[in-house]
């Protein structure tokens, strides 16, 4: 099951995967109406199997990437990540939260031309890792930062 | 429906710096309502960015992004008075496209 | 208990000349003191509206409220005013036979904000909100600065009946210690229950708890 | 730009690990200027314009011939030198005020209605944070100059003064127990001492704001709503005259400021 589903998910998305995710009971009919978006990649609960989903084994610790994000967010509703890549033919950039309910966050293709990098916001339950993984030559490879999520205001 | 985008899209050197902000509720489909009833997901699943036709970037986005949401990058190739469109797509079949005239 | 209404008058006058600097621009009020009073009471009624558990009895001062609203925050509050408060408001105290309860139910009341608001439900837990004038624990970095640091307060004082009595007495009604005090009476005003103000006792005193680590 | 590289180095030099009061201030203040970039409350303006010029109401007309005080049909500069003293409704008025009166008298809205749906909640969205942040952006870079020159404008100013410092409710709050010192905090967020000029500037000129926590745009009426809210006192009406008279205080002490909003917040 799992290789097929990996398989599958290699060939880039289209009916099989919905029908897969569907079947996993992972995400609802709504949820997965674009054909190239990977429902089951955003349906994952760890990094390693976010990883998974999206086509590859592990991935590699990598000193190339780097994260900019605040150590410390004062609010969880938007928390300001960027990711560079200084890894050779960079090809898609992806933000997963580890203890967010999912943890895939966005994934980003990368073109050539187009830099290495990405900046967006996302919400974060709590405090927690966030990685960054990055493809680049058809391999897999990751950097990690910890960003804690202050309660703030007068707390009512 | 949809509401316009802001772009902004500016000559930084020999590229184009881009960043947009969405007019989204990005819900989470984890959230109660006053009565206790789960509201139901509601977000951009895809984005993308043309140049000349050439596609420049390409996401993929969960509910996780933030509401209203923001985006930025760079790519190559550019010139000032030349257009950038954004395109979302959201897993209810809204769609929204907004064009940008790079500055230098 | 009632306060000559010539010097409420003559420091309000006081109070008063001390803000038009600081607020520099505004040369002229054009009502007096007393027509001020009697307007902003009367605006204030016609303008809220009862919500929920908040009724517009809640603009009513009591007396403390009212002498001490002519006292601005920072400013000195003459002896012969602070020490009549502090001494009715301490003869008003009801302490329990148990003065120190549970710390971890403590830090969840000192944690939790919610409570007393017009937007607060029968059922919203009430808390103390601690955390956001104090320090407490060293775990929780989130914390304000409005009142003084409680960090390792039972560790400097230790757990004798006297300090128990204090810490009890302080939680039930600031004013009986500190006249005009900034933080809430949640005993006198029925904020918190007994069992609460023990459990915040037991926070701030309890070897075992993370304040005195 | 230079702000986010500057922010990123200053980053990289502080120490990760348990973090002290100093370097979770750091880190907050870092977090802020990473957020500056981009505020969402533009997206509000667009749509607040949209808003402004629509035919709506009874009467099918737009807001556009509206008089906030500079005459019918001028927005740029309004806010700076709001609230102020209306003859044509012998009332001062603050800028959300104006807006429900040009709803009933232009556009033909009942008051009630006019006045229904002030601040967004988790499942509807207020079209008056939008023309506010529509408004507010129009007075970006002008300086706050508000007048106190009209008896009516004299006595709001004073009465907004004594409910500053008005204590009551089961908590014993006022506005000054919170604002009425320096360098004070909630939690993490800074307090402003709303007394002290710069302070006083420095907190209004940032209002209207897009609340990060609530995403959306947050108006002054909103704030001092919260505010009361949280202090236990019952609900503030929207519009209500206390709700002027506590705006006039806090903007007049507010001169001098150079308006900076809708701005960006927690």
């Amino acid at each position: 099951m799992n290789y097929q589903r990996r398989q599958v998910l290699k060939s880039g998305g289209g009916m099989t995967v919905l029908a897969v995710a569907l079947a996993a009971g992972l995400i609802r009919p709504q949820d997965a109406l674009a054909a190239d978006w990977n429902g089951a990649a955003f349906a994952t609960k760890t990094v390693a199997d976010t990883v998974k989903a999206m086509g590859g084994g592990a991935s590699a610790d990598s000193k190339d990437i780097q994260i900019t994000a605040p150590d410390i967010a004062e609010n969880g509703m938007v928390v300001p990540i960027s990711v560079t890549s200084n890894l050779a033919k960079t090809q898609s950039i992806s933000i997963l939260v580890e203890k967010n309910p999912n943890t895939l966050s966005a994934s980003f293709d990368i073109p050539e031309g187009t830099d290495p990098f990405v900046q967006t916001r996302v919400k974060m339950g709590q405090s927690s890792n966030v990685y960054a993984v990055v493809k680049a030559d058809g391999k897999y490879y990751s950097a990690v930062k910890e960003i804690k999520v202050t309660l703030g205001g007068c707390g009512g | 429906m949809a509401e316009p985008m802001k772009i902004r899209a500016a000559m930084q050197g020999d590229k184009v710096e881009v960043k947009v902000l969405m007019s989204h509720i990005m819900e989470t489909g984890q959230r109660k309502d006053a009565k206790g009833v789960t509201i139901a997901a509601h977000f951009i699943q895809n984005v993308s960015a043309t140049h000349n036709g050439k596609t420049v970037l390409s996401a993929q986005w969960g509910p996780a992004v933030s509401t209203n949401p923001f985006l930025s990058f760079r790519f190559k190739g550019g010139k000032p008075g030349e257009k950038v469109a954004i395109t979302w797509t959201d897993n209810k079949g809204d769609k929204r496209t907004d064009e940008a005239i790079v500055t230098g | 208990m009632s306060f000559p209404k010539m010097r409420v008058a003559l420091v309000s006058s006081i109070a008063l000349a001390l803000l038009a600097t600081i607020a520099g621009c505004v040369t002229s009020y054009s009502l007096s003191e007393g027509e001020a009073e009697r307007r902003t009471v009367e605006m204030m009624k016609s303008s809220f509206r009862a919500q929920g558990q908040a009724s517009l009895a809640r603009l009513d001062q009591d007396e403390v409220q009212a002498v001490c609203s002519q006292y601005h925050p920072g400013q000195a509050i003459p002896r012969e005013v602070s020490e009549k408060i502090e001494k009715a408001q301490l003869a008003a105290i009801k302490y329990p036979a148990k003065l120190m309860g549970n710390w971890q139910a403590g830090e969840r009341v000192a944690q939790t904000g919610t409570g007393f608001q017009f937007s607060d439900g029968p059922t919203t837990p009430v808390g103390a909100n601690c955390y956001a004038c104090h320090q407490l624990s060293r775990q929780e970095l989130s914390y304000g600065n409005i009142g003084p640091s409680l960090y390792q307060f039972g560790k400097l004082r230790g757990t004798s009946e006297a300090i128990q009595k204090y810490t009890y007495g302080k939680i039930y009604n600031s004013n009986a210690f500190s006249a005009c005090s900034s933080m809430p009476r949640f005993g006198h005003s029925k904020i918190l229950t007994e069992a609460q103000m023990a459990d915040l006792t037991a926070l701030l005193l309890d070897p075992g708890s993370p304040v005195n680590q | 730009m230079r702000k986010q590289i500057l922010a990123a180095v200053v980053g990289f030099f502080c120490c990760v690990g348990v973090a002290n009061a100093q370097n979770t201030q750091q880190e907050i203040e870092r977090y802020r200027q990473m957020i500056a970039d981009g505020n969402p409350a533009e997206l509000f303006e667009a749509k607040g314009e949209g808003i402004w010029k629509q035919k709506r109401g009874p009467r099918n007309v737009s807001l556009e011939q509206c008089d906030l005080g500079k005459g019918p049909g001028v927005v740029k500069d309004v806010y700076v030198e709001l609230p102020r003293y209306f003859k044509d409704a012998d009332r001062v008025m603050d800028l959300e005020t104006r807006i429900v009166h040009c709803m009933v008298t232009l556009q033909g809205f009942k008051p009630e209605d006019a006045k229904r749906n002030p601040f967004s909640t988790a499942d509807r969205t207020s079209d008056m944070e939008s023309i506010v942040a529509f408004v507010t952006a129009e007075s970006k870079g002008s300086k706050m100059n508000v007048a106190v020159s009209h008896p009516k404008e004299r006595e709001m100013y004073q009465i907004g003064e004594k409910m500053f410092f008005y204590r009551a409710g089961p908590h014993d709050f006022a506005c000054a127990t919170c604002h009425g010192e320096d360098s004070k905090r909630i939690r993490l967020q800074d307090l402003p001492n709303l007394t002290a000029q710069k302070d006083a500037q420095r907190a209004y000129t940032t209002w209207p704001a897009y609340r990060v926590s609530q995403s959306t745009v947050r108006t002054f009426q909103w704030r001092l709503n919260d505010c009361f809210r949280q202090q236990r006192f019952p609900n503030m009406e929207f519009t209500s005259d206390a709700s002027v008279a506590l705006t006039m205080f806090l903007a007049r002490n507010a001169n001098g400021g150079v308006f900076a909003a809708p701005a960006l917040k927690r």
